[in-house]
């Protein structure tokens, strides 16, 4: 049986993005911005699944995958600075990070 | 091959002197010996040089950048020989004037300076437009350094403008290269390589070359940088780098953009009047020794415009004739204004004077100089400017009436500045205990003087050796060649 | 045959001129005059030996060519270093070279002590060279190049005492002006160049009397000549500077100012007469300029108090006879006064020389008187010197003078006339100047400073008297070379070269000596009561101040020129050079770097504005791709 | 029996992937040293594998490059084999060469082994970068040397604008990645391709969804080769990262990701050249702008060459627009003395930096010149090729670049190019100034508080020699150089 349009999957994907990229621009606290980056890659990731599914070829499917694991890696990293910033007593505050200007 | 002689001869003297660790005596004494090496090239290569024939001399090419038809082509031509002769004489002058000012960092400053002559060699021997561009360019690098460093107590403001407004031109013209290299198909400079009549790439040259003459109203950084410049290097600048533009009109402008000069020829001489006459104006205004000789040179570079935008070949070759000349005098002017610095302590007019009273060489060498700069009728500098008014009043007898007034306005600024310095009151900084010219001194002008008088007594053999063939056509310079 | 004796004329000053320069200090004073006399000399000789291989020529091959080598070539304009030796040419070089000899010679007695002597001979030796190029060039470059040769050594000598500001200015002013007259005479020479394509005087002429070329270019011509002349010859309206050149030592104010460079206009205009005659209304021009100056210059004589610059401008009266001779196309009689001139005021600088020595430099006549008394042979010359100034016979001015007036009168018409009545009026006043002159100075009762100066030394060392003796004979005899209707060697002489357009009848010749004797007669009487009254000839208080500011040339020149191009300058400097000019690139600097601290100030440090940046960025690249599309 | 039975696997061509394999091993044996050796000589030894690394992966290149007549796909269309590739990976593994000879004498205290590890992993993950195949290599390539250089930013954790500068980048360079994500998604869902090539012949090209997917991933491309207006991540990051590394991105990364913006653009896009043409050359304007007049008012030198490098990309923008093969050829010229010259400034800015005990900023440069005439010599012909002078790559690189642009047309381009090389020449040659000159009566500059005399470091003295060198070298010999790179362009379609 057919399900919604392909422009459905579009669309939610583009609301994820359009989120994840909104949540960068407005939260201060670098996990939650991580975690913004986060729900950008994965609205890649649909975009990608439901037109694999479309075009029926599982390039798309694969390149998924091989995304996720690249988020992950990007979060160890992330977390691993935001850890190291903590331990110095920094404030975790993106905001607070603006030493390097001008 | 001797092309390539003279202009790497003094490269790598320059790298000799730069990397040999030795005391500075022999750091100066070796690098006037390499200047003068080089002036005995240059004159064992007159001797082999045969002005009747209709091409490059010394003609040498080498691949180098293919892919866009670049190539390493040098050569020279009549006039263009001429040039480097004024090049490196000038420059072994000022190499002996800084080993008499005893510069120090010598290594570096000697470097630099043979860097720079030989670099100035390249610009005349140039014969392809990229390698022209090159040379160019790589003038000003040892002088940014030298004026930097060396220079009077306002050198940073002098490098600074004299850097960005050569750059500013010669960047436009660099647009015009690369513009004039693709739509031509090649860089060659030979007469017979085609040329453009596309008006904007000839724009983009003139504007290079009127900021480096300068002329008018392009000569933001001439007072800064002549003044502030050390004397031996701003003769070289004033003398021959200026010269650059010589040759970058005769051999680039006036030979491959035939019809954008008769369209612009108007404007170019007014430009040319202009500078004339203002120079010759500012310079009567001037309160020090250099501001004077600084405009002076303008003026007489307006003068060398007009006669080459004449585009008559009287005009032309008077230009050529008034630029080894103008080369020559300018120069000497530079190393007695330098002296007469040196010994009084500043260069200011009005705290000069009455020199002449007990310093018979100071005063014959300051008089001589002097009349010559100001084209006393007989000398080499009024040759000069006769035969490029001669060629322009063709073109307007306007122009040649500006030109004489100017001889006047020249007899007013001469006169003040030699009277400035050897006649009236005793001026406030010239004790009684200022020197005369010595031993020491007299070796670095005198030579000079007695070649502006010989050329003031034989000046044909500049102005019959520039160029070849006799037709009195107009612009016998361009004919065979303009496509 | 060769032209050796007329290149040794040339040169032999020059080579003294270098040998002076170069030794230096390693000769004496003494020798460095004596290389000097000696080089000038060598050149009379060398110009007698010329005058004489011509005179063994028949007239029609005296003229010659001689070429060294070719000084300017440019493709088809070639200019040779050559001179021309014929008649005329020969004439100068005798005057130039024999007056020169006598005049160095005498400045060997009158410089003794002077500082920088040696300066001063190597100055005189330059000039006699630079005189002789104009007179011997071959063409008109070379002609122009000796032109300014003298403008130059004229400019060092008046100057020569250099640490008076005075000096120097009269210097710089005569140079100045002289150049002016370069300038005309180049744009001339322009002309030529552009319709002919040569400088040499045969072709030339021969287009200016073939009239191959237009009216409008020979009068153009002629004029810039025209020009020149009248600038050398310190002619209205560029006169002004040569009673200022009286700033120079006396002996270079007989040779330059009087005797020599002076009178080269003159010879300038018999010498290219063809072009002067293709455009006669220059040429008349010429010889109004010259009744213009004789009576101007006669009038402000009659004020003068500076002995020397009262003979100054007895000089510019001159040789505005002389222009008026050459404007009626008499050259050579303008020739022949030109010649007599150059004795009989000669021979006034160096008595009057001899007068200052005397007094210690001093030059003011009113300070003068009774001077016959100590220096009575002094007294002699100076009083033949006037005489034959005025023109009474036989005295050498009263042939050469009056034979002027007689052309000018011969020549007829409005002008003619014009002429004729001013020269006998500047004869009339040529008597009252130079009566009131030799009065004030050797009559009357001797003053205190005469009395000073005067205990138990003579007149001075024979190296000033002899030139003085000699020039003395000279004037009283020179008259010889020609006497009117009876025989005028020196006028046909001077014919072969430039063949006279009138030629006065003995009557007419006969008539004007009278009349102008018996006026300067009567001017010399004036003169001789009004001095004897103790009065001035001039008392009349507005016309007194305007002779004596020279009717106000100076002044007029000061505002109408050097002010105006000064302001220019000043206003070029002022309003352009600083804040265009120099002040543009500050502008572009500081505008850049302003948008460069702009930019930088956007450059917040704050990641989120980063994102926005970026984000907004993409945002606006995709909408316009999707248009764009 | 189904455990006889194979699976059909691609074939791999090991020789092109060489390259990235000597990296990768090298980097493990740096990890392994860290664990291994005593901190003493822990420093050489991965010193000394690190720089073989590269000098293999340099040498292997080499090979592929000789032996590949013309281009392939290799592992089911993921991965071109062509000269292209080969080119910039041994352009790659010369710069990383460099960057560990001019890093040795940094006296680092912790993170020896951690650092040549991450350098010698981000080399490989570019040399793996520049040969992608498809969208999908593109970004993982991409993801590999980010993440290593995400934590090389960051490896002096004892300084706080290290840790800025890292956080900063990961941010801002994941934010860059996810953009570039979708827009390969996009892509894909427009074509169903993934492969350079197969996007170029699928049709659907004028999609809407393809369009914005072609935006999105030249925007992704840009942020990597920091030309603006996605720049502002590069003056922070530059400035706070270790001096090294800030080097390394900023040559290798450049070089790396205009590479393959030139490889996308012009194998999978040809078809919206017009489109993309306009843009690269609007990009290229903002950079020069933007680069140029910012850097003119920066103090503190790695921040001023920061801006510099944008306005640097500025250019090669320019020869992305003129999409011409000398415009390609032009690009991979201009990189050699670009990246030389990088490596080079910011080895001397390091050197002074140790020296000093502080950031350098213009004044602290005083007196170098004639301190250590080397480096002064050195920085005198970096700043030179930056501006763009004879006798040094740069002026022909600058040079070749316009020429291209010309042939396409784009004269103005050329024109904003000249106006604001000139105004870069004040903050270029202002470096040297300060390095020689100083105002007021001082025959000539000196030095200004010194902590400590300069420490001798021929390590660091022969990476200025090499890229001296280069840049100079590259002036002289630019036919064969150009040769090489116009017959690695000429292999891709166009």
């Amino acid at each position: 049986m057919l399900g919604p349009g392909v422009t459905w999957y579009l669309v939610v994907a583009a609301i994820l993005f359009a989120t994840g990229t909104l949540g960068v621009l407005m939260r201060r606290s670098p996990l939650i911005v991580l975690l913004s980056l986060e729900i950008m890659l994965n609205a890649g990731n649909l975009v990608l699944v439901g037109f694999s599914r479309l075009h029926g070829d599982l390039d798309g499917q694969v390149f998924a995958l091989a995304v996720m694991a690249v988020a992950a890696s990007e979060v160890v990293v992330g977390l691993g600075l935001i850890v190291a910033v903590a331990r110095r007593r920094l404030a975790l505050d993106v905001d607070a990070m603006k030493e390097l200007r001008g | 091959m001797l092309t390539t002689l003279l202009i790497l001869f003094p490269l790598a003297g320059a790298l000799l002197v730069w990397l040999a660790p030795l005391p500075r005596e022999a750091t100066s004494g070796l690098a006037f010996l390499v200047a003068l090496a080089e002036v005995g090239l240059w004159l064992g290569s007159l001797y082999r040089f045969d002005f009747d024939t209709q091409d490059f001399q010394f003609a040498q090419t080498w691949e180098w950048f293919d892919s866009i038809g670049a190539s390493y082509a040098v050569g020279f031509w009549g006039f263009s020989f001429w040039l480097a002769g004024l090049a490196v004489v000038v420059g072994a002058a000022a190499v002996a004037y800084a080993a008499w000012a005893d510069r120090d960092r010598p290594r570096a400053y000697y470097g630099l300076m043979l860097f720079l002559i030989g670099s100035i060699v390249g610009v005349f021997a140039a014969q392809d437009l990229l390698l022209f561009y090159v040379f160019f360019e790589a003038i000003l690098i040892p002088l940014y350094i030298l004026i930097g460093v060396w220079g009077g107590p306002e050198r940073q403001r002098a490098t600074v403008t004299f850097v960005l407004y050569t750059m500013a031109g010669s960047l436009l013209m660099l647009a015009s290269v690369v513009a004039y290299g693709v739509s031509v198909g090649t860089f060659s400079l030979h007469p017979d390589a085609g040329g453009s009549d596309n008006t904007l790439i000839f724009l983009g040259f003139v504007a290079a070359f009127a900021v480096k003459a300068p002329l008018l109203p392009f000569h933001g950084w001439l007072r800064a940088a002549y003044t502030q410049a050390p004397p031996e290097v701003a003769a070289v600048l004033s003398g021959v780098v200026s010269k650059a533009a010589v040759f970058g009109f005769i051999w680039i402008v006036l030979i491959h953009f035939p019809e954008p000069v008769q369209d612009f020829q108007t404007l170019l001489l007014v430009l040319g009047a202009a500078t004339l006459v203002y120079g010759s104006l500012l310079a009567f205004r001037q309160p020090d020794l250099r501001g004077v000789i600084a405009y002076s040179s303008m003026a007489q570079m307006g003068l060398i415009t007009l006669g080459i935008f004449s585009a008559t070949q009287v005009g032309v070759t008077g230009a050529v004739l008034q630029s080894i000349a103008h080369g020559l005098v300018s120069a000497t002017m530079f190393f007695l204004a330098g002296m007469v610095e040196k010994q009084c302590g500043t260069g200011e007019v009005g705290r000069l004077g009455r020199m002449a009273k007990g310093r018979p060489a100071l005063a014959t060498l300051v008089m001589t100089t002097g009349m010559i700069v100001l084209a006393v009728p007989g000398s080499t500098t009024f040759a000069g400017e006769f035969a490029i008014l001669a060629g322009v009043f063709d073109l307007g007898w306007g122009y040649a009436a500006v030109g004489a007034a100017a001889i006047v306005l020249a007899a007013l600024y001469g006169l003040r500045l030699i009277s400035a310095v050897l006649h009236e009151a005793r001026g406030a900084d010239v004790s009684e205990n200022v020197p005369d010219l010595r031993g020491g001194e007299l070796p670095l002008v005198v030579p000079l003087v007695v070649l502006l008088l010989a050329l003031s007594a034989y000046p044909a053999a500049v102005s019959d050796n520039s160029f070849p063939g006799d037709e009195p056509e107009p612009a016998a310079v361009v004919q065979e060649s303009s496509p | 045959m060769s032209l050796a004796g007329a290149w040794v004329c040339l040169l032999a000053p020059l080579a003294g001129a270098l040998l002076i320069t170069l030794a230096g200090t390693r000769i004496t004073r003494r020798q460095a005059g004596w290389v000097a006399t000696l080089s000038v000399f060598v050149a009379f000789a060398g110009a007698v030996d010329t005058l004489v291989r011509m005179l063994n020529r028949g007239a029609d091959e005296r003229e010659q060519l001689s070429t060294a080598y070719s000084w300017l070539r440019i493709g088809g304009l070639d200019v040779d270093v050559e001179i021309l030796v014929d008649p005329l040419a020969v004439t100068m070089m005798l005057v130039v070279s024999g007056v020169g000899g006598l005049i160095v010679w005498y400045s060997m007695g009158y410089m003794a002590g002077a500082d920088e002597e040696r300066r001063f001979f190597a100055y005189m030796s330059l000039f006699v060279f630079s005189m002789l190029l104009l007179v011997e060039a071959g063409n008109l470059l070379i002609l122009l190049v000796g032109w300014g040769l003298v403008g130059l050594a004229s400019y060092l000598l008046i100057g020569f005492d250099h640490h008076r500001a005075a000096a120097i200015a009269a210097a710089k002013k005569a140079f100045v002006m002289n150049a002016i007259g370069d300038a005309t005479m180049a744009l001339a020479l322009f002309l030529l160049i552009s319709r002919l394509g040569t400088l040499d005087f045969a072709p030339v002429f021969e287009a200016a009397e073939s009239g191959a070329l237009s009216d409008t270019v020979v009068t153009l011509a002629a004029l810039g000549l025209l020009g020149g002349a009248v600038a050398k010859s310190a002619q209205a309206p560029l006169h002004t500077w040569l009673p200022d050149a009286m700033e120079g030592p006396t002996p270079v104010s007989a040779l330059i100012h009087a005797a020599t460079m002076v009178t080269a206009g003159v010879y300038l205009i018999a010498r290219t007469a063809p072009v002067f005659e293709a455009a006669p209304e220059v040429q008349h021009l010429a010889a109004a300029l010259g009744l213009v100056t004789l009576l101007l210059a006669g009038a402000v004589a009659l004020v003068q108090q500076d002995i020397k610059r009262v003979i100054a401008y007895s000089t510019m009266s001159q040789i505005g006879y002389m222009f008026v001779g050459v404007g009626v196309g008499a050259y050579g009689f303008a020739m022949f006064h030109l010649v007599t001139h150059a004795f009989f005021k000669a021979l006034l600088f160096l008595t009057a020389g001899l007068v200052i020595h005397h007094l210690a430099g001093e030059q003011d006549i009113r300070q003068m008187g009774g001077l016959r008394r100590f220096m009575p042979r002094t007294d002699l010359a100076f009083l033949i010197g006037t005489l034959a100034l005025i023109g009474l016979p036989p005295l050498a001015g009263f042939w050469s003078k009056d034979a002027i007036l007689a052309s000018a009168y011969a020549n007829g018409g409005a002008l003619g006339w014009a002429l004729y009545v001013g020269g006998l009026f500047g004869a009339l006043l040529t008597g009252l100047y130079s009566f009131r002159l030799y009065h004030r100075v050797f009559r009357g009762e001797p003053s205190q400073l005469v009395l000073e100066h005067s205990e138990g030394h003579g007149e001075g060392p024979l190296s000033m008297l002899i030139p003085v003796g000699a020039l003395t004979l000279l004037t009283a005899f020179g008259g010889v070379l020609g006497i009117a209707g009876v025989w005028e060697p020196l006028e046909e002489w001077i014919a072969e070269t430039s063949e006279p357009l009138v030629h006065a009848s003995a009557g007419e010749d006969y008539g004007t000596s009278l009349i102008a004797v018996l006026v300067g007669l009567g001017g010399m009487f004036v003169a001789w009561r009004v001095v004897r009254m103790r009065r001035e000839l001039v008392s009349e208080p507005r016309l007194l101040s305007t002779l004596e500011h020279k009717l106000w040339f100076d002044e007029l020149y000061d505002m109408v020129v050097s002010r105006p191009v000064q302001a220019f300058a000043g206003l070029l400097h002022d309003r352009i050079e600083g804040p265009l000019v120099h002040r543009s690139l500050d502008e572009v600097a500081r505008g850049s770097l302003e948008a460069g601290g702009s930019l930088a100030r956007a450059q917040t440090g704050l990641l989120r504005t980063y994102v926005l940046v970026i984000a907004a960025s993409v945002v606006v690249l995709a909408v316009v791709f999707l248009v764009v599309r | 029996m189904i455990v006889a039975a194979s699976i059909a696997t691609p074939d791999v061509d090991w020789a092109a992937l060489a390259p990235t394999l000597a990296l990768l091993a090298a980097s493990a044996l740096c990890l392994l040293g860290a664990v291994l050796f005593p901190s003493d000589s822990r420093r050489l030894f991965s010193a000394v594998v690190a720089f073989a690394g590269f000098v293999a992966a340099g040498i292997l290149a080499a090979g592929v490059y000789a032996d590949t007549p013309d281009g392939a796909s290799l592992i089911a269309d993921s991965m071109t084999r062509d000269r292209l590739a080969a080119l910039a990976q041994i352009l790659l593994a010369g710069i990383g060469a460099l960057v560990v000879l001019g890093s040795h004498g940094d006296r680092r205290r912790e993170h020896v082994g951690e650092y040549y590890a991450l350098l010698t992993a981000a080399g490989a993950g570019m040399v793996f970068f520049v040969s992608a195949g498809n969208l999908m290599t593109l970004f993982l390539g991409l993801e590999w040397f980010s993440i290593a250089l995400y934590v090389l930013c960051a490896l002096d954790t004892h300084r706080e604008q290290s840790l800025e500068a890292g956080l900063k980048y990961l941010v801002i360079g994941a934010f860059g990645s996810a953009i570039l994500l979708f827009g390969s998604a996009l892509v894909y869902g427009a074509t169903g391709e993934l492969g350079f090539d197969a996007i170029r012949d699928a049709p659907g090209a004028d999609d809407p969804l393809f369009v914005t997917g072609l935006a999105m991933i030249l925007a992704g491309l840009a942020f990597k080769v920091s030309a603006a207006p996605f720049h502002m991540w590069t003056p922070d990051v530059y400035e706070g990262a270790p001096t090294p590394v800030t080097a390394f991105m900023a040559a290798a990364t450049k070089a790396a990701a205009f590479v393959v913006t030139w490889r996308v653009l012009v194998t999978a896009f040809p078809e919206q050249a017009e489109i993309w043409t306009v843009a690269a050359a609007a990009l290229a304007c903002a950079s020069l702008v933007i680069g140029n007049l910012a850097a003119l008012v920066q103090d503190d030198v790695k921040r001023m060459l920061a801006y510099s490098s944008v306005s640097q990309a500025g250019f090669l923008m320019i020869a992305v627009a003129a999409n011409n093969e000398s415009g390609g050829s032009a690009l991979l010229y201009f990189l050699i003395p670009y990246t030389a010259a990088t490596v080079g400034a910011f080895a001397v800015v390091s050197a002074r930096e140790r020296e000093l005990g502080r950031p350098v900023d213009v004044a602290s440069l005083a007196g170098l010149g004639w301190e250590q005439p080397l480096h002064g010599v050195a920085m005198w012909v970096f700043m030179l090729s930056f501006a763009g002078f004879p006798l040094t790559g740069g002026f022909l690189g600058k040079f070749t670049v316009f020429t291209a642009a010309y042939e396409s047309g784009w004269w103005w381009l050329i024109v904003v190019g000249v106006v604001f090389t000139a105004v870069s020449i004040a903050y270029y040659l202002g470096i040297v100034r300060s390095m020689y000159m100083r105002a007021g009566s001082a025959p000539e500059a000196t030095p200004v508080a010194v902590g400590g005399s300069p420490p001798v470091d021929r390590a660091l003295d022969l990476t200025l020699l090499a890229a001296i060198a280069v840049v100079v070298g590259s002036f002289f010999a630019v036919q064969p150089l150009f040769d090489l790179a116009s017959d690695a362009i000429s292999q891709l379609p166009l």
